[in-house]
């Protein structure tokens, strides 16, 4: 973990609202993991936005972020024009397991914004030699992005809550169409994931979680979810990746 | 060369700034970033007498040059924090600050005698923010009778220095420090965040889960200011000043208003490295307004 | 359509947009930037028995997301502002609420008597921020007995509605609220400044010629929105809120928190069109968020 | 008065941490009157940046600005590149009685960031065949600005206060040789003012002032000086111009 500069060299809107940006950096593209996270200090915020590590070209030392204007913060870092060196620091929390050896096939379900950190596991698993199968659910046609990288991956499949793309529905409707699989890995908003752990109780799966944040690096005790175990884990430090029973939605 | 160095009752420092209690851990995260070492001390987030999981989240919103938080104590609970997290902190060359929080008069007690067990912690912050729950909720920082006697219960109990960490919610913070000084405190800490809340409008609700969340950041540095400022005049014991510093000229004016030494809370946050990059500048702008040492410019602030 | 429609004590609003008091002097200069009858009301800058000179200065001051003043109650005295200013105010289509000020209790009975005098003020607002020089100083706005004996004379005195502007400087605002609530005030008006300090490292003087300066802005917003949300859960008369709006979305939270109608003070120094701006957006924020008048969102927090 | 975008067309440093600005509009550049100023609203910032009109090119649409960084709003401000759009209003304040007819001959006595409105009220008066004489008093020679303007106006002094540049001392020691004129015009530091006003008590002379600032129009009574018939006027209202002998400094 260090407070790096990265310089942005592209950025453009890949679907509504929602932001890439490719950005240069020599110590976190080095680094990180898979469904780590890293923390942009915008000048003029009290507190650093969180944003997935969405893929790292490693020999370019490029990282890729893809981001969903929700306010204030993400609203102004889409406005920034490459060149510009932004304040971050990373890589935080821990990342998605490979296990690599015992799975020969995968499911990846990501929901609208929580979509981005599984390409860059999918891309590192698909390195691996397993099978990836990638579910991603949109509101609409218009907030459809990353179908054509994933399907470099594997099979894909695209639902949209009004069936104006792909499968009308939920991911949860499209799971029931992926006949087998060693284990999930799943990212969006709480409700999907809820939905989601409770219909794949009996498979192995990983979960990416969200929560508003103070520090990002684990001091603060903002972050937190309640464990099965009891008690709660910070999801900036012990997390943002959970073992789907390990955490109470 | 500037004299950055600075002696509290129980604290020998070699500089005035540390991180404030609740926005550091207990280091841990912080020291994968820089040496703890190059800190003046510690501030430890609050210990009580048994484990504490908080609140509900969301935990923490952002305001205009601020936030709210309403962390809700969560902590192992006083013991484990001995056992676990002190050691860790001894491992470094730098004073740690306990902060002992409770619901009642005894339990303060209780924190404050366990901490007597280790001579790896240097002095308690007593935070006098809690509700009492046998007073019905009425927090120990906003009445001057019951600030004095958990300090005086306190100071009863334990071997070690004793500052007590002032609320800024006050009509009267004067009365307060002087309650508090007058119950044998070794020196004050202040301020702590003001109570505020925001909306959120889609769903109508507080964004803080706990309704309410204390204030801190750059929008509540003019109150420190104020508040430091007439406290210094009014009592005699040390003060470690805290709210919203961001910058080496915030710290200066913390020391003119009349802080000895001071402790910096949220900014942390945007920028992990704050207190290393402060530390490193505050020699240039003690020098360039004029000052030798932190020493002499505490409480130089020339006001008729 | 979306009703802006807002009935309180004496006060008919066609919205519920205002300047408060102090940020908006007697309307003349604003009158060139836009037609003042486009607003809900007008809160004028405080009135007292004579003319006031007010402080020295530098009388302002900018903070993170706020500013600091203290301009010192200057004003002509009530006799000229009911002569030379009422009048211009009373050429446009909007209400007009006197801002009653004074170191007395009689001072405050005597503006509050002489505005009785004309039908162009529609409502008074007590501003008990100012200190009582007979009392030493203290506070009318931090002591619930004062607060209460001076809205009970002002009612006395005068046949207009009185609205108390509640300071935030206090340890219990709730406490505050319902003595002057007893004592007949038909209104609240809230928050007023907060009391802060900033110091020009420079001259190591305070940046404010009179030492402390009340702070206001988005920096005190979730101050006064917690504010006005306890004391909504514990007082039935109407409130006007105020304290750092700077966009429909912030006067939909106050109206959500449980204000009646809404002031903006600091936001028009950035941007002299911001209440027009407010009063032209506002119905669309409050259809976005579901509601179709002004009065259904007000104290529509939802909060369990 | 009105609230207007401006637009910047160029800015340049033209001495040590002074910026110059051309900025387009259509409505202040039409209106606006020597000795006036505008305010700016910079994004984050609570209070507005009062700073002097320094020129008009009413054909070109044109509004000069002369700042100097002195803290973040200026810093910032002079951040900002050409095409950006710069939230103003004005034009404040009162301007220069011009007084043409009765005379032939004028000083103009700027110190430091005061030099600025004194450059455009130099032109009206040029432009109605008055004589001009100006005297630019700066700290050191890194400080020097607009000498060769003002030289196109007329007769001009420059002194600095360490003599790196044109005549050292202060502009009071340069008054002393301008044998005559009718009026003088003055804007700068509070001590300068001050000691001109003394030196120069028997004549005819208008001086701009400066005070820290609320509203900008007069509405919050921030920024208020004392005069001679006792009470306070406003300076950014009934001035920033006020003759020599109405205030008390
Ligand atoms: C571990 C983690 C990874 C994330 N990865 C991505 C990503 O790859 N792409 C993406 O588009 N978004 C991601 N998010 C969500 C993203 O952080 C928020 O959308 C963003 O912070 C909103 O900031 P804002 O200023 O636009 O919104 P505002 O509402 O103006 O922000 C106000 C405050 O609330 C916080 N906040 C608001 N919404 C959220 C949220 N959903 N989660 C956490 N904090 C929030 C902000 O960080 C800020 O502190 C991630 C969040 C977390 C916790
Ligand atoms: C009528 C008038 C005309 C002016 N014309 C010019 C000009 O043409 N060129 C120029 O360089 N400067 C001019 N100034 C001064 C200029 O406004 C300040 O230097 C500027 O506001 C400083 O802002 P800052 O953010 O850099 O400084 P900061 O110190 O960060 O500002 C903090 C606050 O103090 C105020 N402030 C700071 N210094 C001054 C000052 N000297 N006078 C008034 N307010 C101040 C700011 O406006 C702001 O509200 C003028 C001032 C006035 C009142
Ligand atoms: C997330 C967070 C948690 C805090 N927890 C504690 C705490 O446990 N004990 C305490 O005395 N103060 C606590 N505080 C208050 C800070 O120590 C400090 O007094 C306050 O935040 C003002 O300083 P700042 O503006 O630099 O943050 C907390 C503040 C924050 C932001
Ligand atoms: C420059 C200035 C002058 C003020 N003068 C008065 C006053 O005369 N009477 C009063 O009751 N409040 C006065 N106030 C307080 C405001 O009316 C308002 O309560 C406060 O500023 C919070 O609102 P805001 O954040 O929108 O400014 C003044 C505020 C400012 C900034
Ligand atoms: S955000 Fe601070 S612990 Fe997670
Ligand atoms: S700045 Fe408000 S009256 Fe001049």
């Amino acid at each position: 973990m260090r407070k790096v500069k990265m310089k942005l060299l592209e950025i453009r809107e890949i679907a509504k609202d929602t932001i890439e940006m490719k950005l240069t950096d020599n110590y976190i593209t080095e680094v990180a993991k898979p469904g780590q996270f890293i923390s942009i200090a915008l000048p003029n915020y009290t507190l650093p936005r969180p944003i997935s590590i969405a893929n790292i070209d490693r020999d370019k030392q490029e990282l890729t972020l893809l981001f969903k204007i929700m306010g204030k913060g993400t609203n102004e870092l889409a406005g920034f024009i490459p060149g510009a060196e932004i304040d971050c620091f990373g890589p935080n929390g821990n990342s998605f397991p490979l296990m690599s050896g015992e799975m020969t096939k995968v499911l990846l379900i990501g929901g609208g914004i929580g979509v981005p950190p599984l390409y860059y596991l999918g891309k590192q698993l698909k390195k691996q030699g397993i099978k990836v199968v990638s579910i991603l659910g949109f509101q609409s046609s218009e907030n459809v992005f990353y179908e054509k990288e994933f399907a470099r991956l594997g099979e894909t499949f695209i639902v949209t809550d009004d069936g104006s793309y792909g499968m009308k529905g939920f991911v949860t409707d499209a799971v029931t169409s992926v006949p087998s699989f060693n284990a999930y890995y799943a990212c969006g908003p709480t409700g999907m994931l809820r939905a989601l752990t409770t219909q794949l109780h009996n498979k192995t799966g990983y979960i990416s979680l969200e929560e508003r944040m103070g520090c990002t690096v684990g001091a603060c005790a903002a972050c937190v979810i309640p464990t099965t175990e009891g008690g709660y884990k910070k999801i900036c430090h012990d997390g943002p990746v959970f073992a789907a029973e390990e955490v109470i939605l | 060369m500037i004299d950055l160095q600075v002696e509290l009752p129980g604290l020998k420092l070699k500089n005035p700034l540390m991180p404030a209690s609740g926005c550091f851990g207990f280091g841990r995260e912080y020291s994968k970033f820089y040496d703890l070492s190059l800190l003046g001390a510690v501030m430890m987030k609050a210990a009580t007498g048994e484990e504490r999981s908080g609140n509900p989240t969301p935990r923490v919103a952002e305001t205009s040059s601020g936030m709210l938080n309403a962390i809700g104590l969560q902590n192992p609970g006083v013991a484990k924090i001995i056992k676990e997290e002190v050691p860790f902190l001894a491992n470094y060359d730098t004073a740690v600050i306990a902060n002992v929080a409770g619901s009642t008069v005894e339990e303060y007690e209780e924190v404050a005698t366990k901490f007597n067990q280790t001579s790896d912690v240097h002095a308690l912050e007593l935070n006098i923010s809690c509700p009492n729950v046998k007073e019905g909720g009425i927090q120990f920082g906003t009445d001057p009778e019951m600030a004095k006697h958990v300090t005086e219960k306190v100071k009863q109990a334990s071997n070690k220095p004793v500052y007590v960490k002032l609320s800024p919610n006050v009509s009267n913070i004067v009365a307060m420090a002087k309650a508090v000084e007058e119950a044998g405190a070794d020196g004050l800490t202040m301020i702590n965040t003001l109570t505020g809340m925001q909306l959120h409008l889609p769903s109508r609700r507080p964004l803080i889960a706990n309704k309410t969340g204390g204030l801190s950041g750059p929008a509540i540095k003019p109150i420190a200011i104020r508040m430091i400022y007439e406290v210094r005049q009014a009592t005699n014991i040390p003060i470690i000043g805290m709210g919203g510093i961001q910058t080496a000229e915030d710290v200066l004016e913390f020391l003119l208003a009349g802080a000895n030494a001071v402790a910096v809370g949220t900014a942390n946050f945007q920028n992990p490295l704050i207190l290393p990059e402060l530390i490193s500048e505050l020699p240039e702008v003690l020098r360039k307004y004029g000052f030798s040492s932190v020493k002499e410019a505490v409480g130089k602030a020339v006001i008729e």
